[in-house]
């Protein structure tokens, strides 16, 4: 028994680790989705320019205030985005809203392109989170370990924020009906710019665990994570909170597990496959609701 | 009542989660004639509509048209156990029938929208016109290279022709949404003429019309029924226009047929003064 | 607001538009020889492009000027990026071709060489790789060369020193899903392990991927004795990264794409055993190291492009030679037209900071080993280990 | 019944211009001495077509059908693979599938042609022939895929077709498939653009327009025809349609199908271009890319779409280089280093989307009847060359 521990452990671990940085990217795209129906495909390279923040910032300054500096940054970051590349397309066909989207996601690689001049960055070790620990034989770093709970903690007080709330009730009813919660006296654009201020806040965040644990940043290093986090928003039911955190847990740890059978060629493919199983039997994800078109 | 039956719904209940949208609603319509179904908002009008076009599947029931079972249901697995309407095993044995909206029309039942669904990119001839793909004797390499140009031009001949008849060709360039709204209404019913039917549906054709636009639209209904032989069942809240031209008349509230019968019946019908005035039940 | 933004739109593509007719246009005539150096700045291969480049820009600062047929031409290195990326590399190239170029030095990566090849080609542009690796780069080709060894060679040598070294009996191999130079080195490495009696588990990993703890299981579940991973140094620091955390402790070889800083502060106070095949052993040339040091040290760009500090990498080294190596070429053909150069190109030799370099039927460099190094993870510096050949 | 009837005016100018760019395509890869602008020029042009068909095919799909699909770039990779498989030559084979033992598929149709037609013959029709091949293989996997895919909404839609671009690209990178697609490697030494000829004459600029202006027109008369009224149906109201007898899932499936056909040809004539061909460069990246595109050329708009594609494509690899090298004019500026010319260009991408969401020409044409009238001094009236809104 040990031995298998030891053998399959260091993949589930793995695999719960990434699934945990995978939901806190995965909820600011089904955050936004739900309230704005727009794939945020800018929301992975948010996650990528929160990590090469961090590399500056914490060269200049110590670690205590480098971490608040990079999420502050990333919060304003995200409001920006919306603020010039959003709201003046709010009334624009959807396609626009998304091109927006990919045109963001386009520049901030290129700007970190820029900035770093192609080279990869090593990301700093943050105290405590980049030790190594050793459980059941497996050696692993402290932030494997506390990702899932960090997770579970920032959903539970992001849920409760959202059913207790002024702000979270009218992110609610915003995300149900846009027009008559603008009717209805909400103030849509304030709405907006929270939701996209939490799912960055989250993305800042997941940001600080996924690079502690994989320490080289490039422009390109937001894509396939985005990416998958997506994946995972579309898999657990868009729009649905727990149905990303669900979705996110579940393809990172399939993906280790494929990874462990040997299958690694298609680790990323098998990602795909699954999401588009779950499209075929569900069409709106696991928890995702039934929309129905009025005729 | 010599008149062959052209469509009839036999028990058709829907159920939308835990709520009965139709309940074992069951209506006949002879060829030739105009029926029409009417009740107050919400009553279920525009759903039956669509279990019969095919929009919705009915939870339980079926459709015949011209004698032939062209939709048919009854409540499986989970809708069963939710299921609140009529008698669930009614239609048990039979095969399920959830034919898509094209297949309906295929078969000669056209319909109009509460809500106008005009194809809003394209022109007044190009809404009808395409409308006219359905039946066009062509595939898409005939098409494409033009190989067919007779049938192009057969479509394109009736198309004009159509929108003369109804007034419409002094607009066959306009955008079809820039056009008034009486005349969206037409043109809406000019697209649905253009899929060669039998039996035309009218969701609400004279809703945001003034007396004197109903009153010419009463005439071009019977206009377009005898001139195509056509059967029509209509939604309608205008009572004028209804009980002008309605050779029939089905009553629904709340889902459930509270009367049926001639219009002169139906105008002195206490059940359907309480339902459209909203008699509360002591009274 | 539109309209104003459409005519400064507009504007700027004019300029854009005559800046580059200008830039072009006065390119060719005077007295200079431009030589093309066709590199990858940004993707994957970007930090090694780089490290090749300044070889070259080096070697520029050390000679400027060429004295052909007795007179004196300024070199000017024209540069082109081609990303990394198979598709643009023929606009790259053609790039090149189009600023005049009589003689392109590159590239880092043998998959961009291989898709630019014909484009210089047809231009009838001779082209000198400098450490790309693939042995399709030069075969075949009548004006493609190359000075650096070749992957057969590469994998033979670091499979006989798997053997020789740690004895290995099984080697597990990870590359890049959809990278030739990985798949393809590590094709060779499994040819000759095999051939030596060890057993080889080959996986892939997809781009973008940034775990590998699976992949390290994987390794350590095989049993292997050594892991054999030539993949570009982005991935390398993230496998160096998460084997010092899982606490695998097997032998880790690769290529020389390894030989770069990175790997060197990626390593830096990891108990690792890291050790490369490289075309050049920094300590060799004192004299040479310390004056390009200095060179380096003495720009902040260069400090930074060189991975910010001043070790230097073999593929640095292969860019200046290789720069030396078109200036004999030129002197030889006595002439700065591309078509000269290529005929001079083939008995044309040079000796070099990284050995003799002299041409064989192919194309290719006659080298008949290679320096194998190690990463001393104290220091954060490159130990030798030894000079392998092939027997 | 006025605008029923072709101007005819208008068909021959446009027919003009055609054969203009033509003859000027020939003289330039023929006459027109090489110099240090012309090598410029030529990739972009040669480039910008092909990007032009890529993108017209994905304006089918996603401007017209209202499909919004993410997949292109996997249907190039298909197009590109089948036409390079096919076209290789035989001796060529040992080197090019080195690590395979020369692979498993041992012919080449330009080749067997040309031992029969000649060699220039043989590489001209042995080319087309491996690119139907290469639109066929794209339209068939597209079959495939759209069974499931097609009945997928929107957003969904979209995440779909980008993971099976994504799944394709790892099955073809896959070693066990090695001996047909060559693993991770390269395919190359396949008849690329420099071999069509005929004699002497060159044609290799001259052959990317020609099979993408084909295309273009067999495109352009499938969307006015009672097919594309019917995709234009479905796409401004997919209820409307379906209750106007338009069947859904087989117009969708023949828009995908068609669509993938156009981006395999496309695919196969990048793989012309290129020289080389190897899975890694189609990415979801791409796919962006060629959306990005579309969307500067106008949703809707063929004629967008190909001025998009060209504009595009000089800005990407020419016209903004000057950016990256250090100086302007001679002057070296500050901020002048590699990647500034793709900062530049996204920023201005980004412009164009926020300020000109339309895109370059809206949903309306360049239309050569409209051009004609204009010069003779009447109006544009109605039709599709004036302002749709």
């Amino acid at each position: 028994m040990s031995g298998f521990l030891e053998a399959n452990l260091p993949y589930i671990l793995a695999g719960i680790s990434v699934g945990g940085q995978y939901a806190l990217i995965a909820i600011g795209y089904t955050m936004v989705y739900g309230i704005l129906r727009l794939i945020n495909f800018a929301h992975g390279d948010v996650f990528m320019v929160a990590g090469l923040v961090m590399v500056y910032t914490s060269a200049s300054m110590p670690m205590v205030l480098a971490i608040p500096v990079v999420i502050l940054a990333t919060v304003i970051l995200g409001f920006a985005i919306e603020r010039v590349a959003y709201m003046p397309l709010r009334s624009a066909p959807r396609m626009s809203v998304m091109i927006s989207a990919i045109g963001v996601s386009y520049l901030l690689q290129n700007c970190a392109l820029y900035f770093t001049g192609g080279l990869p960055k090593v990301y700093p070790e943050i105290p405590l989170l980049s030790n190594s620990v050793t459980i059941f034989g497996a050696t692993t770093k402290v932030v494997t370990l506390i990702t899932p709970v960090i997770t579970l903690v920032l959903v539970i007080a992001l849920v409760t924020f959202i059913n207790k709330t002024k702000l979270g009730m009218a992110m609610r009813a915003v995300s149900k009906d846009f027009e008559t919660s603008q009717l209805m006296g909400i103030r849509i654009n304030n709405v907006i710019s929270a939701t996209f201020m939490i799912g960055c806040f989250l993305a800042a965040i997941g940001s600080l665990l996924y690079f502690s644990n994989y320490t080289s940043v490039i422009p390109t290093s937001g894509g396939m994570p985005g990416l998958k986090a997506f994946v995972a928003a579309v898999f657990g039911g868009i729009g649905s909170i727990p149905g990303a955190v669900i979705g996110a847990f579940v393809i990172g740890i399939c993906e280790n597990i494929i990874k462990g059978m040997g299958l690694t060629t298609f680790s990323d493919a098998f990602t795909f496959v699954l999401l588009i199983v779950i499209l075929l039997v569900k069409p709106t994800g696991i928890f995702g609701e039934k929309a129905t078109d009025k005729v | 009542m010599s008149r062959p039956v052209v469509l009839s719904l036999e028990n058709i209940t829907m159920q939308f989660g835990g709520v009965v949208a139709i309940n074992n609603l069951s209506m006949e319509i002879p060829e030739g004639n105009i029926t029409a179904l009417i009740g107050p908002n919400g009553a279920g009008k525009t759903t039956a509509f669509n279990c019969i076009t095919g929009v919705y599947q009915p939870t339980n029931g079926i459709v015949r048209f011209m004698d032939k079972v062209i939709v048919a249901s009854h409540p499986t697995g989970k809708d069963l156990k939710n299921y609140k309407g009529w008698n669930a095993d009614a239609y048990a044995g039979m095969k399920i029938i959830d034919p898509t909206p094209d297949q309906i029309t295929r078969l000669g039942i056209a319909r109009t929208f509460q809500n106008i669904r005009l194809w809003k990119s394209m022109t007044v001839f190009e809404n009808v016109l395409t409308a006219k793909h359905m039946r066009a004797k062509q595939n898409v390499f005939s098409a494409t290279f033009r190989a067919n140009a007779k049938e192009e031009k057969r479509m394109r001949d009736e198309t004009m022709a159509l929108l003369e008849e109804q007034g419409l060709d002094r607009f066959r360039d306009e955008l079809a949404t820039s056009l008034p709204y009486g005349l969206q209404r037409r043109l809406e019913i000019a697209r649905a003429l253009a899929t060669d039917p039998k039996l035309l549906l009218l969701d609400e054709p004279a809703a945001g019309m003034n007396p004197q636009e109903t009153l010419e639209l009463s005439e071009f209904i019977k206009q377009i029924r005898d001139k195509y032989g056509l059967t029509i069942l209509l939604i309608e809240h205008h009572m004028d226009l209804v009980m002008g031209i309605a050779d029939y008349i089905y009553v629904i509230d709340f889902g459930s047929e509270i009367a049926q019968g001639l219009p002169a019946e139906i105008q002195s019908n206490r059940k359907v003064i309480d339902a459209y005035l909203g008699v509360s039940e002591d009274e | 607001m539109k309209k104003v933004l459409a005519i400064v739109l507009t504007v700027a593509m004019v300029l854009a538009l005559t800046a580059c007719g200008g830039g072009t246009g006065k390119a060719s005539g005077g007295d200079v020889v431009k030589i093309g150096v066709y590199e990858p700045q940004s993707g994957d291969n970007g930090a090694g492009g780089k490290q090749e480049i300044l070889g070259m820009q080096y070697a520029n600062s050390v000679q400027p000027t060429v004295k052909i047929g007795g007179k004196e031409y300024k070199v000017e290195l024209v540069y082109a990026d081609n990303e990394s990326s198979n598709d643009k590399a023929v606009s790259a190239a053609s790039q090149l071709i189009g600023a005049g170029c009589s003689v392109i030095l590159g590239s880092y990566g043998s998959g961009v060489s291989i898709a630019a090849s014909d484009t210089f080609l047809e231009a009838g542009i001779p082209a000198i790789g400098v450490t790309c690796t693939n042995p399709q780069v030069t075969e075949g080709n009548s004006h493609y060369f190359r000075i650096c060894f070749l992957d057969p060679f590469q994998g033979t040598v670091m499979a006989n020193f798997a053997k020789a070294t740690f004895g290995a009996k099984t080697a597990y191999c990870l590359g890049q899903l959809g990278n030739d130079y990985d798949q393809g080195l590590i094709n060779y490495f499994k040819q000759a392990a095999e051939a030596l009696g060890m057993k080889v588990t080959t996986e892939a990993f997809p781009e973008g991927n940034s775990d590998f703890t699976s992949y390290l299981t994987n390794a350590k579940n095989a049993g292997a004795d050594v892991i054999f991973a030539p993949c570009s140094t982005s991935y390398a620091q993230l496998i160096i990264e998460q084997s010092a955390t899982q606490g695998v402790s097997i032998p880790l070889l690769a290529g020389d794409t390894w030989d770069s800083n990175v790997i060197l502060n990626a390593a830096a106070g990891k108990n690792l055993d890291i050790e490369v095949s490289t075309f050049y052993q920094e300590g060799a040339n004192a004299d040479f190291e310390s004056s390009f040091k200095a060179w380096i040290n003495g720009d902040s760009t260069n400090l930074a492009n060189n991975g910010g500090n001043d070790t230097l990498a073999a593929v640095s080294v292969m860019g200046y030679d290789a720069y030396f190596t078109a200036l004999a070429a030129m002197e030889k053909a006595g002439s700065i037209a591309a078509a000269d150069i290529m005929k001079a190109l083939p008995d044309t030799t040079y000796t070099g900071i990284t050995g003799e370099i002299k041409f064989d039927a192919t194309g290719d460099a006659e080298r008949d080993s290679a320096v194998i190094k190690k990463v001393n993870t104290k220091d954060a510096a490159w130990e030798f280990v030894a000079v392998q050949g092939v027997n | 019944m006025l605008t029923e009837k072709k101007d005819k005016t208008g068909l021959f100018i446009g027919a003009v211009c055609l054969a203009v760019l033509y003859v000027f395509l020939i003289l330039l890869d023929n006459v027109i001495p090489q110099n240090s602008f012309t090598l410029l020029l030529v990739p972009v042009l040669k480039k910008g077509a092909i990007y032009s068909l890529v993108c017209v095919s994905m304006n089918l799909l996603n401007g017209f059908t209202g499909l919004f699909s993410l997949g292109q770039a996997g249907f190039m990779m298909l197009g590109g693979y089948a036409y390079a498989i096919f076209s290789i030559p035989k001796d060529q084979h040992a080197a090019v599938y080195q690590y395979f033992d020369g692979g498993l598929i041992q012919f080449s149709i330009p080749e067997a042609l040309s031992n029969v037609l000649g060699e220039s013959a043989g590489a001209i029709i042995g080319s087309i022939i491996c690119i139907m091949i290469a639109g066929i293989v794209a339209a068939a996997f597209a079959a495939l895929i759209g069974i499931p895919v097609l009945r997928l909404k929107s957003d969904y839609l979209a995440i779909a077709t980008l993971g099976f671009a994504e799944i394709l690209r790892a099955i073809f990178q896959w070693s066990g498939l090695g001996p047909i697609t060559n693993g991770s490697n390269l395919l190359r030494k396949y008849t690329s653009l420099s071999a069509i000829k005929i004699g002497s004459l060159k044609l290799a600029t001259f052959f990317p327009f020609f099979i993408a202006g084909i295309s273009i027109a067999l495109i352009v008369l499938l969307i006015n025809s009672s097919y594309g009224r019917a995709f234009k149906a479905i796409r401004d109201d997919e209820i409307a349609a379906e209750a106007m007898g338009i069947n859904l899932f087989r117009h969708k499936m023949l828009s995908f199908v068609i669509s993938s056909f156009f981006a395999g040809v496309g695919g196969a004539l990048l793989a012309m271009f290129q020289t080389t061909i190897q899975a890694t460069p189609f990415k979801s990246a791409m796919t962006y890319e060629l959306l990005l595109i579309v969307v500067i050329g106008g949703i809707g708009s063929i004629s967008g779409s190909c001025i998009g594609a060209f504009l595009f494509i000089a800005c990407n690899e020419w016209w903004l280089r000057f950016l990256d090298n250090g100086s302007f004019m001679g002057m070296s500026v500050p901020f002048f280093r590699d990647g500034f010319r793709k900062v530049v260009f996204s920023v201005i991408i980004m412009v164009i989307v926020l300020f000109f969401s339309k895109g370059i020409m809206g949903d309306r044409e360049i239309s050569f009847a409209g051009l004609a009238r204009r010069i003779r001094g009447s109006k544009p009236s109605g039709g599709k060359e004036a302002p749709a809104k």
